[in-house]
């Protein structure tokens, strides 16, 4: 059966030609970029070159690239260099929507006594300004915001929140990782410290990160050990997922347009069928601020799990967040915070394009969904109720 | 892995000078032993001219010091020995298209040697160990001397 | 010109089969592990094939292995997951020879108030029992120390020291990178905690590693965010590499003998060679108990980087502990912790083999070595006095 994917924010295809970049540095010159010999030493130069990729994509200079394993090791790494080079500082701003590579070390700190700040979202998945400007004292450490949120698409004005705290002088992170290769973004206009970025994101392969910090910023390495990445990331190096996060980078420059043209028309295309066509869904998420390629639909008196599972039954992959689907049986902590019902939640199915979406591929969803909700609506308590008249609670 | 010219590696495989002469006019020594890194500069002057005639060297070094020896030996023929004193490690440096800059220590060793033997040829000091805290292991380098390239550069 | 490869302790060439196995997993399997989705989830399983393969290499249980980045962040994670569980626990003991993936993070905990203690060696590199016997105390949150010498090879007691300590209830950690694949272990007969391992050794691709943690090992995790890898390690899993690295670790067990055959045959040949053809030169490190693939060789009189760059003419790839080659123009700390003389540690040369060296490229190193050190010995004054019969001070 062919693959349907509609899940391009839990992680995408690599692109050909990003394998294709890769592939001579598994076998062919696979040596060590510390070495002294030509073999190994040449290929320090072609992370160089990697690095250059990564840093026009953003708009920074190369050398305020570090690569890392993975998103999460960015997150990581950018809100422990905050703590370090700030050792007096004992509070941390964070959203209530944050990737858990975040938020999860972010309660890690609350247990080593730290004092951390959750702000909250409105019902449409927006950051109050206000309330971060509530809480902004001398004892902060860093505030980290993410910039698009993996789950509802919502943008966050990371400009304006990045000149508030520029003024106050307050270490600023985002998690860009969501955002990044989808729509343009220029370091040189966000006022941020640090941002972080994933490859599996954008075409390159899982695995593989970078965190931009800008030069300046007091940084204190989180993997330790040898010289690597100018003694900023220990670790021999992951040559071959450097190289291809590269290409990826370099490829997304170009594509971005196509991310807003293309993607946008399909993602537009799909939701507004969905709307129209299945009754009791909705939009979770700001509409006017998202990215062009996420649309996060409750489909009310159903669950996502099951959603999924029969969508499944089509090579259609989707996700959600409902509580069923995840390991821990807890409902999405975004949705939550945006204050979403509950049966809302549970019935939350998020698609997720990229640019290798096909028009017919949208086309078979559109088909697909409507049948299926109808008939998980049949099965459910609160579905007949609602048919029947007979009202439900939340 | 160092990014060398193609004049360093020129002169490191193909070292120019090399060895010590016979009967000296002057010798001018860097290094010693129990750090590591040595290197020996003796040459002969023609005592009319003023002007130095033969050079040769000897280093125990990485390929950057090897490279600046012989660099150096080459600025140094016919010199007299006033233009000889002028030769810095950044000219020697210059000669070798630049020198990565973890590796411009390594070129001082040239200078130093070359400062010990016109000492040495003055008849103001037998040549032999620079003052001052060792502060690159590898190699016999001052931090006096470090400061002063430093400045230099 | 052909590359011959004798650097294999610095970093090895990814096996056919190993990138075989990895291939579909860019651009056909590329779906999230932890997906609902069949085209995900069926990803999870053959992650959990992996884990089986790299257990069995070693003899542990499968959810005793946890996947990580690289070797450096194993040992990281195994140091700092000690430190989180023995909060109360100030000591660390470790030895002045390990990798900088355990020293500088010892160091780091150094500046955080930790007291290290780091063991010395004796002049052939073994480590002395009595000499950890002496500063066992009751402050202990950790005792990390190698298994095998990335620089001499040389093996260190593990068993003996593990059965100490278990009996003293220590936790007790093992850089075991260089040695795995190289020399049959079994962690069923070594009482040791956890232990590391690194794909890009054992010829998986670089950015790769494994953490062993025993079972009822309290452990806290140091890649903090989602879920992945039993909540012990989070961030997206690189899962071709994990692929990779299992498919490495399946072949690794069955050509462990070839290494303790065929490798040691030709370092042998190659060690012996060097040694009556060049006077002068001397083995680093305990003949008895070392690595059947290295041999780093001291060259008196001339300096590593000018005998690496002399090699590298004929393609010849080797690594050497001489200050020179290193960014931060320290000598080897192995070495010097040996109380190696200077001018040896100056001129000394690590050969690594592995399985895929050939008895004519050892002929070809043992052809133009005698002749490099010869020329680089005229240039040298010491060399020159040597020759000529002065002598020369030590
Ligand atoms: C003994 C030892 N430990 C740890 C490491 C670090 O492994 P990695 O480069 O995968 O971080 C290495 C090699 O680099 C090593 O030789
Ligand atoms: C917003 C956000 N941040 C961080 C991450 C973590 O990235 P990685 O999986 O590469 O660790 C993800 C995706 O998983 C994400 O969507
Ligand atoms: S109903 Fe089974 S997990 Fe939600
Ligand atoms: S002699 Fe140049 S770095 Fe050692």
């Amino acid at each position: 059966m062919k693959t349907l994917y509609f899940d391009n924010n839990a992680t995408t295809q690599v692109a050909q030609e990003v394998l294709d970049s890769m592939l001579p540095y598994f076998r062919e010159f696979y040596g060590n970029p510390s070495s002294m010999h030509t073999f190994g030493g040449q290929i320090y130069r072609k992370i160089e070159e990697a690095r250059e990729q990564v840093a026009l994509l953003i708009g920074s200079d190369p050398d305020e690239i570090i690569f890392t394993s993975c998103g999460t090791e960015s997150n990581n790494t950018a809100i422990m260099s905050a703590i370090e080079t700030n050792p007096t500082k004992k509070h941390v701003i964070t959203t209530k929507v944050e990737h858990p590579a975040v938020l999860n070390f972010c309660k890690h700190l609350s247990r080593k006594g730290y004092r951390v700040t959750y702000l909250p979202v409105d019902s449409k998945g927006r950051l109050e300004i206000d309330s971060l400007l509530q809480v902004i004292d001398d004892d902060l450490a860093l505030v980290s915001i993410m910039h698009a949120n993996n789950e509802t698409g919502v943008i966050f004005p990371i400009e304006k929140i990045g000149h508030i705290l520029k003024e106050r002088k307050v270490v600023f992170h985002t998690d860009a990782v969501q955002i990044v290769g989808k729509l343009p973004i220029n370091v040189k206009d966000l006022p941020v410290d640090m941002l972080t970025l994933s490859g599996h994101k954008i075409h390159a392969p899982k695995g593989i990160g970078a965190l931009y910090v800008r030069k300046g910023t007091r940084f204190y390495p989180y993997l330790i050990g040898g010289h690597q990445e100018n003694g900023r990331r220990a670790g021999t190096e992951n040559v071959a997922f450097i190289i291809g996060l590269g290409k990826a980078c370099e490829i997304a420059a170009k594509s971005i347009q196509k991310e807003v043209g293309f993607v946008k028309h399909l993602r537009d295309k799909l939701e507004n069928s969905l709307l129209s066509n299945c009754p009791d869904a909705s939009i979770n998420g700001d509409k006017e601020n998202r990215l062009p390629n996420t649309s996060n639909i409750s489909f009310e008196f159903v669950e996502g799990e099951a959603i999924l599972l029969l969508l499944n039954e089509y090579g259609i992959c989707a996700s959600s967040g409902s509580a069923c689907t995840s390991g821990s049986l807890e409902p999405s902590h975004v949705l939550r915070a945006m204050g979403v019902r509950n049966t809302a939640i549970h019935g939350s199915v998020r698609f997720s394009l990229s640019r290798y979406n096909q028009e017919r591929e949208v086309d078979k969803v559109i088909e697909v969904m409507p049948e299926i909700i109808k008939n998980l609506r049949l099965i459910s308590p609160f579905g007949q109720e609602r048919l029947t008249g007979k009202g439900y609670a939340s | 892995m160092w990014d060398y010219t193609e004049k360093v590696k020129d002169h490191f495989l193909h070292p120019r000078n090399v060895g010590e002469i016979e009967n000296p006019d002057a010798v001018g020594i860097i290094g010693n032993i129990v750090c590591g890194d040595a290197l020996k500069l003796t040459f002969k002057v023609d005592r009319k001219t003023n002007r130095i005639i033969d050079v040769k060297f000897q280093t125990f070094g990485c390929a950057s010091a090897i490279a600046s020896s012989s660099v150096l030996t080459e600025l140094l023929k016919g010199k007299t020995i006033e233009e000889a004193q002028k030769i810095t490690n950044q000219d020697i440096a210059d000669y070798l298209g630049g020198l990565p800059e973890e590796k411009m220590h390594c070129s001082v060793m040239g200078k130093e040697a070359l400062e010990e033997a016109i000492k040495n040829y003055k008849g103001e000091k037998q040549p032999i160990e620079p003052q001052g805290r060792i502060i690159c292991k590898c190699f016999n380098v001052s931090e006096e001397k470090i400061r002063k390239v430093a400045q230099e550069n």
